[in-house]
């Protein structure tokens, strides 16, 4: 038995909208879950369920071999990191970690040594006796974290923490989460619907879609072996391209083709023979989805020739914007390119990278 | 909104604010300093503290005082417990929260002549307090309560239960708009760490609300010192003196005793003293420990 | 005739000052003058002495006055005159044999400012549920004693468990004459008094009643209520708020006159309306037109027995008094008001202001229904509050 | 399974506060609406009704001995005699005036005839006329309807005074810290702790003095002194949810001052302004008192009531006039309700 | 005389606060400029000034060779996109983009097709008739853009628009912003604390720093030529890793060396004659600065054996964290690289992307 097990758990808000339609998931202890998936997809309504601050319309919650489901909030021994932090106004940053900790009846030493504990882990020793509005969103997060951490709860949740951070200091906040979770192995579940977040946090990630679970993985799992069209639409900055092809056979050779005339697309997947069972899908239509930085300039294996419509300078990549067959197709090259936009261009896609998916049921067509 | 001075087409925006200040110097500033003035001379309009000395030394006056301390400090607890609970649950959307919400807010539009009606009508030993009581039970049909022969502390607590009705809708309506404000993440906090419903609202709800609590306080503060209509629409005059009933009392029935423009407005001065007092007091209390500000 | 089409008038009135009054004569009497001669009238309340101060204060400031007509109380005539001179002096009064009590204040200086249109006492009203206790005491409603009622009251309240007897006595309203008539009835020659022996009398006998009178009594005003509900069932009340409780069903109560007291007699504050027309009038002429109306014998006899019933102010009419329920009350009034009963009137202008006098009297109930002991000390140190309310 | 009993019990815990609730605000409006149909008689009967009766179960007993009639209505479970008499119109008029049943003479000497004939009482049935209070109110409450010109004058006055001198007070103190500004609306609070009562005094003598007196405008003079401050705060509060980059974009975008707070600020403030202007709607429509000090012949609606039936001995025709008064307060607090959080939502004293 | 020239700005706050202390920039006409910086540092008080909004304490504004300095907003001819966008909520779309023109008394037939014009180049022509609490932040944020785009104004400016566009509508927006334009080359000043946007849009960055300019220019010099220690700090994701080292030479090579025994560090910059006037610098402590990017994993060029605490995989790309002299260093491999958390690795630092920095005035160091 799992540590935490969520078993088909469903949730039909009053007004009738069901937000989580059927969440069977197991979470081992010291686990960093992701909950990832684009906006109403359900992720906060699992997470409040979770929290005991939702109640759970159908399937059960087992924490620690106890059944959670119907227990108040505060039964559960769980702590949680919200969205707009709710760092309490009126209290101190002291104040605000000691809170839970006095109303779990530790005796005030124990409470006085804890806040200086996570204080120092979370660098805020010295705003201790400020209040929150005199301190930058970046700190009341620190301190957020630091009371969730102060508690020692058997599973801490994490709403969007990040989310009302600005670009940096989300950067530097998630790396300062993971070293915690390093140095703790807390039991936690993040949610979020920023994957660049997901990715670098997350033990296992899982892609919500609809309030269904798309896919449970690694990050290399999520990014590389995605299991639907939603995934590997859904997963990379910027997103996979995707395009409808059709598979044919070329002197022994697996081609996968798409439009006519100039602009056509041709991209040779390799031999063959690599790819047993590939017959029943010959002269079929596909989805072909390839990720920008898995496009590069050169041979064309791919689009012989396109033009460059937009030039985006990252500093440590740059990312091109090209017309392939109508729609955009998105590039990422390492470092600082020099292309000018106008400029005529041909993709080299490798084909080792590529992805095909059925247009039927959306899932992957395995091809090995 | 700072706009360049020299491109604005008015200087500061306090000029704005003039006319206000011009009202209110004549309308409200010289009625008052002419009250003051009264209050502080005597017939010949020498200097004195007669009034005063001849005002505290009435038992009327003294018991006046007490009741309108006992009814403000009565009604601040109980309207503000009542307010609180009632924007708690009128905050939860439910299915008829709209309607219900109308509901509760009707004693607002009644003018204070229904009131007294509405009241006095319902008080009478067989008025429709009664009856009502007697038919679910309540009450015995023989020998029903004479709620009008209440005196002294009692009929201090009966006023306080017909104010609340009648002011209720007012008080919460502002603690339900702080609410509607609140930041629910703040209280679903203290549930996640560990805290009943209790302690949250104790512990985090009341504090974080304060500014919206102390609004509300104040305003019906400064109402509930100067109670009299409600008390001489029942009771009539003198049965429950209050302060202010005193100033009605002088202004109303014994208008042409010796003192009893002195004595109004004296009291006057006093009650406008009371509130000031109590109010900078209240705010004292309250504590100026919100450091926060950001409560949404 | 005189007066222009669409010519209106307007009456300030302290009489008909319930609006079951007001209605019956907005709706029977004033449609009547207005078809006989083309004016039309408009009459406005007043509630009580000051409001009628502020309305003719605020006439004589603004120099603007829209009334034509006054109906005051006799005990509001003379600063009505004086101070406001809001009144002139009849020239022509309307044919008619009126009754004379109020004359000291409706003329003045030899000139009469008023016609009186009405006189009122005090009458004794019970529910009929209290006479077989009264029956079993053996006495005369009649002619009952003041002692006889204390006893009545106080035997219902032992039967019954219940206080019967309402005193109704909110601050500024009724309690001073009610008072009164009991003092006057043992032989008070000048009310407002506290220590005199018959004062000291005449609150023991209200005293010895306590536990029989509603302890509510000082937030009530008049007796309606509490005996259309039964609460109380008997009081002795002024004549035209006891009747309110009398129309609304005839067949429960009895109406009697008031008790006698020690001196043999019975003894009641009286007081009466007169008319007048205002000094600023701008329609004189529609104006002595409409007290003529007023003052006609059928007019007056309608206007008397539906809005009071009060007493008539001219013998014309009370000689031809009939038998039914409100024409004996009429008689009854009248029998109290010429009888040999001992009468006085309200000394308003005695005082400084009355309102404080009034004041005293209502702590005496309140005294006395809160247990308190009333004697000599207690109303010496009343009499001393008196008189020092008085005009200097 | 615990879980089902935990719903069913916090359902009837809900449930029972809404009754609660409900109750307490409904019970004491349905007996005072009730008390506004009753008549005299039926005024103060114990126990009271919560609704109103349309008819009285009544008999009518001729009375041989003495060759009168009596009427008998119901109460509990004997029937109670209220008149006797002979006369068809005193009978008639009995009616009308105690019970509020309209019953011409003819008809009366019908039902004489009838219980005449039989040897016991006859049961009749007396049907009101409900509107019955309310006609009279109408019949005594002469002028009602310049009344109600004065009471919307005033009222009318009374918003524009406070709107304006409050609102352009509640604009300034929602989006300019000036010197003063603390001071400022501490002030405004300081205004009402004087008691209104004693103040209307002195105030009379100013109005009388400005050739005011008796005059609606005069009264909204009044009403507005604490008005003003009110609607201050409540106008504050609305314009401070009023993001001021709306006003920013506006000019930035070629508006002038003027132009911005004429088609931006105003439109998006509009109707919680209108809200707010309620609340000084409701002080000079409910008033009695001061109208009562300051005019003369042309009452308010509030004091023709307070003056033609306020001081009724029975009080089922000011029961009347109140709901006529109550009617237009409670459509305008249905409005209120729906913009609470833009009044009080950002005020601060 | 250039289009738009900032002359010596400086704005004092009523309450002290002197939020711009000396901007003097120039901007040419059609040119996208992006004020970047760290919150607080004044960017949002220039744009408002430009705007009008705010008084400017000292010095001028000149556009197109007119002295704006103290003009209204109204007579500046400009366009305008907020943060919240501003989008007036009583009227609809279509209003909103008129309501400007309106202002401007354009005739109501040319108001008409502008708004259509504008409405098809932002793809909000569905949407005309709707009310503002009817569209999506995203679709409001359209309707800002077509406000600003239809007055034709002078110049443009932009208080950072995207901030409340979740992650992945933000580079889309981003990507549609910079199309705009190239599409109508409105001279635009876009502020923003977004590195990743100020790269992806800008002509030329402004990069602010408490109250004044630290450097401008093109992406590729903000990125890889950073005049200030402050720049190389601020720019990339994760940022530049600094070490104080000293310079020395070995052998006729250029050497940077900190710390010593076991982790020390030791960069062979290349051969001194490569860098004249070397010479005075010898033996000197510099602060050196080196992208993520810049680092790999392999032959040991700068630190010999250091161990990995944190591996962010990134799908495209993998951070490491590793620890140097006692810091935290990130660096950043391309694709998913297969390394676990405490593995031992030497790593190889690019000497021809390495940038010094003066410890005194924390100013760059050339070196040629
Ligand atoms: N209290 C509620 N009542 C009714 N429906 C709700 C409620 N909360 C959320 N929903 C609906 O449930 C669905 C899932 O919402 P949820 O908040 O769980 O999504 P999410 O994945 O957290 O999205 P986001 O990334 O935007 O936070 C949405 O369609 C939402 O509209
Ligand atoms: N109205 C004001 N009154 C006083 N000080 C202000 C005001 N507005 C801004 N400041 C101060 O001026 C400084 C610069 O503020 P500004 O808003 O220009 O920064 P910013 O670069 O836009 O920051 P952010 O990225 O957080 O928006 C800050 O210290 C701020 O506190
Ligand atoms: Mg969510
Ligand atoms: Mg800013």
């Amino acid at each position: 038995m799992s540590y935490l097990e969520l078993n088909s758990l469903k949730k039909t808000y009053p007004n009738g909208v069901t937000a989580v339609k059927d969440i069977d998931l197991e979470i081992e202890k010291g686990e960093f879950v992701v909950l990832l998936g684009p906006s109403g997809c359900g992720k906060t309504t699992t997470l409040r369920m979770l929290a005991g601050l939702e109640e759970v319309t159908e399937g059960s919650i087992i924490l620690d071999g106890k059944d959670i489901t119907h227990l108040p909030p505060r039964q559960r021994d769980i702590s949680m990191i919200f969205q707009s932090y709710a760092v309490w106004p009126h209290m101190t940053v002291a104040e605000n970690i000691a809170y839970p900790l006095k109303l779990r009846k530790m005796d005030k030493q124990a409470i006085a040594a804890k806040v200086q504990e996570v204080a120092k882990i979370c660098k805020i020793v010295d705003y201790l006796n400020r209040y929150p509005a005199q301190l930058s969103g970046g700190q009341r997060q620190r301190v957020a974290v630091a009371r969730a951490l102060a508690v020692n709860s058997k599973l801490s949740l994490m709403d969007e923490p990040l989310s009302n951070l600005d670009a940096k200091l989300r950067v530097s906040v998630r790396t300062f989460l993971k070293e915690i979770h390093r140095n703790t192995g807390a039991t936690t579940i993040f949610v979020t619907h920023d994957q660049a977040e997901a990715m670098a946090l997350a033990d296992r990630i899982v892609v919500m879609n609809e309030g269904r679970i798309e896919q449970v993985g690694s990050t290399r799992e999520i990014y590389n072996e995605c299991e639907s069209l939603f995934t590997v639409q859904f997963m990379g900055t910027p997103p996979a391209n995707i395009q409808k092809v059709a598979l044919a056979s070329s002197q022994g050779r697996l081609v996968a083709a798409a439009g006519g005339g100039e602009g056509a697309m041709s991209l040779d997947l390799g031999d063959q023979s690599a790819f047993p069972g590939i017959e029943r899908l010959m002269g079929e239509e596909v989805f072909l989805a390839v990720r920008p930085e898995n496009i590069g300039i050169g041979e064309p294996n791919g689009i012989n020739e396109t033009s460059i419509e937009i030039v985006e300078p990252q500093g440590a990549y740059t990312i091109l914007v090209t017309n392939v067959l109508g729609g955009e197709w998105k590039i990422m090259l390492e470092g600082d390119v020099d292309i000018r936009i106008g400029q005529k261009v041909s993709l080299e896609i490798d084909p080792g990278k590529v992805m095909l998916y059925d247009t039927q049921n959306k899932k992957r067509i395995s091809l090995t | 909104m700072h706009v360049s001075r020299r491109t604005g087409f008015f200087k500061s925006p306090t000029w704005f604010l003039v006319p206000v200040v011009i009202y209110y110097a004549a309308f409200w500033i010289r009625p008052t300093i002419s009250v003051i003035i009264e209050s502080f001379t005597d017939k010949a309009g020498a200097f004195s503290f007669s009034n005063y000395v001849r005002l505290f030394s009435q038992e009327a006056i003294r018991t006046a005082f007490l009741n309108t301390v006992l009814f403000t400090v009565g009604s601040a607890i109980i309207q503000f417990v009542l307010a609180f609970a009632l924007a708690l649950w009128l905050n939860k959307k439910f299915r008829f929260s709209n309607l219900v919400l109308f509901i509760t807010l009707i004693p607002m539009a009644f003018p204070p002549a229904a009131v007294g009606i509405l009241w006095k009508t319902g008080l009478y030993r067989f008025g429709w307090i009664n009856s009502f009581l007697c038919a679910i039970g309540l009450m015995n049909p023989a020998n029903p309560v004479d709620w009008m022969s209440f005196r002294n502390l009692n009929a201090v607590m009966l006023l306080i239960v017909v104010d609340t009705w009648t002011v209720l809708p007012s008080v919460m309506i502002i603690l339900l708009a702080g609410l509607q404000n609140f930041n629910k993440e703040f209280e679903e906090a203290g549930w996640v760490f560990g805290a009943n419903k209790f302690q949250t609202l104790k512990d985090i709800v009341f504090p974080i609300m304060k500014p919206t609590i102390i609004t509300a306080m104040i305003l019906r503060m400064i109402a509930a010192v100067q109670v009299w209509l409600i008390a001489v629409m029942i009771f009539g005059y003198n049965v429950v003196p209050f302060l202010v009933e005193r100033i009605a009392y002088n202004v109303d029935v014994i208008t042409f005793a010796k003192y009893a423009r002195k004595d109004a407005y004296t009291i006057s001065v006093i009650v406008a003293a009371i509130v000031l007092i109590s109010v900078s007091m209240y705010l004292r209390v309250s504590g100026d420990k919100q450091k926060g500000g950001e409560t949404t | 005739q005189g007066s222009q089409k669409g010519e209106k008038i307007k009456i300030v009135s302290q009489m008909f000052y319930d609006p079951a009054q007001q209605q019956y004569i907005k709706e029977q009497i004033l449609p009547k003058f207005t078809a006989e001669t083309g004016i039309e009238v408009e009459l406005q309340v007043v509630a009580n002495a000051s409001e009628l101060y502020k309305v003719l204060q605020a006439q004589q400031q603004t120099g603007k006055w829209s009334t034509d007509i006054l109906i005051a109380h006799d005990s509001t005539a003379v600063p009505v005159v004086q101070e406001y001179h809001a009144v002139q002096a009849y020239t022509k009064i309307p044919a008619g044999t009126y009754i004379t009590q109020f004359d000291d204040n409706f003329v003045q200086g030899g000139k009469r400012y008023f016609v009186p249109l009405q006189a009122d006492v005090y009458l004794t009203i019970a529910n009929k549920k209290a006479l077989p206790y009264l029956q079993k005491l053996g006495y005369d409603i009649n002619n009952l004693t003041w002692e006889q009622l204390a006893e009545w009251v106080r035997l219902i309240k032992k039967e019954t468990g219940l206080p019967k007897y309402v005193f109704p006595a909110l601050a500024g309203k009724f309690a001073t004459y009610e008072f009164n008539s009991v003092q006057l009835s043992y032989g008070d020659k000048y009310v407002p008094a506290f220590n005199t022996p018959a004062s000291q009398a005449a609150f023991k006998v209200i005293a010895s009643m306590k536990d029989g009178i509603l302890p509510s009594s000082p937030t009530i005003d008049f007796p309606t209520a509490s005996l259309a509900t039964e609460e109380a069932w008997i009081t002795v009340f002024h004549q035209a708020y006891a009747n309110a409780s009398f129309s609304q069903a005839p067949d429960k109560f009895v109406v009697a006159p008031v008790p006698i007291g020690a001196s043999g007699k019975r003894g009641t504050i009286i007081g009466g309306h007169g008319i007048g027309i205002v000094t600023g009038s701008t329609h004189k002429a529609a104006a002595e037109k409409f007290v003529e109306f007023f003052l006609r014998d059928d007019i007056l006899y309608a206007v008397m027995k539906n809005t009071g019933p009060w007493i008539p102010s001219k013998a014309e009419i009370t000689s031809k008094l009939k038998d039914d329920p409100s024409d004996q009350i009429m008689k009854m009034g009248l029998a109290t008001l010429t009888g040999p009963t001992l009468i006085d009137r309200v000394r308003v202008a005695e005082y400084q202001d009355w309102g404080q006098v009034k004041r005293l009297y209502e702590q005496v109930i309140g005294d006395i229904l809160a247990g308190k002991d009333i004697n000599k000390q207690y109303l010496d140190q009343k009499q001393k509050e008196l008189e020092s309310l008085k005009v200097e | 399974m615990s879980v089902r009993r935990g719903k069913l019990w916090s359902r009837t815990v809900f449930l029972l506060i809404l009754a609660t609730v409900a109750g307490v605000v409904l019970l004491p409006v349905f007996y005072f609406l009730t008390i506004s149909f009753a008549s005299n008689y039926e005024a103060y009967q114990f126990p009271a009704k919560i609704f109103p009766t349309f008819s009285y179960p009544a008999q009518l007993r001729y009375n041989a001995d003495k060759e009168n009639y009596t009427l008998l209505i119901k109460k509990g479970a004997d029937f109670e005699a209220v008149k006797t008499t002979s006369d068809t119109s005193d009978f008639s008029l009995y009616c009308k005036s105690q019970l509020n049943v309209l019953i011409a003479s003819s008809e009366v000497q019908a039902l004489f005839d009838k219980a005449k004939g039989a040897d016991h009482a006859i049961p009749i049935k007396l049907k009101k006329a409900f509107f019955r209070n309310y006609v009279v109110f109408f019949i005594l409450a002469e002028g009602t309807m310049r009344a109600l010109f004065n009471s919307l004058k005033a009222a009318g006055w009374t918003i524009l005074i406070s709107l304006v001198l409050g609102g352009v007070t509640g604009y300034i103190l929602a989006r300019y810290k000036f010197r003063f500004s603390n001071t400022f609306s501490t002030g405004l609070l300081v205004v009402r702790m004087f008691p209104a009562v004693a103040l209307s005094l002195p105030l009379v003598v100013y109005i009388v003095r400005m050739n005011l007196y008796d005059t609606p405008f005069a009264l909204a003079i009044v009403y507005s002194v604490p008005n003003i401050a009110l609607t201050a705060w409540i106008t504050s509060s609305i314009f401070k949810g009023i993001s001021v980059e709306l006003e920013e974009a506006a000019m930035v975008f070629g508006a002038t001052r003027l132009k911005t707070l004429l088609t931006i600020t105003f439109p998006l403030a509009f109707p919680a302004i209108v809200a707010s202007s309620l609340y000084a709607f409701l002080a000079a429509w409910n008033d009695s008192i001061t109208a009562l000090i300051m005019t003369n012949d042309n009452p308010t609606l509030a004091l023709l009531v307070y003056r033609t039936v306020g001081s009724s001995t029975i009080p089922n025709l000011p029961a009347a006039g109140a709901v006529v008064l109550l009617v237009p307060s409670l459509v305008f607090t249905f409005i209120i309700k729906n913009y609470i959080n833009q009044l009080w939502g950002n005020v601060a004293l």
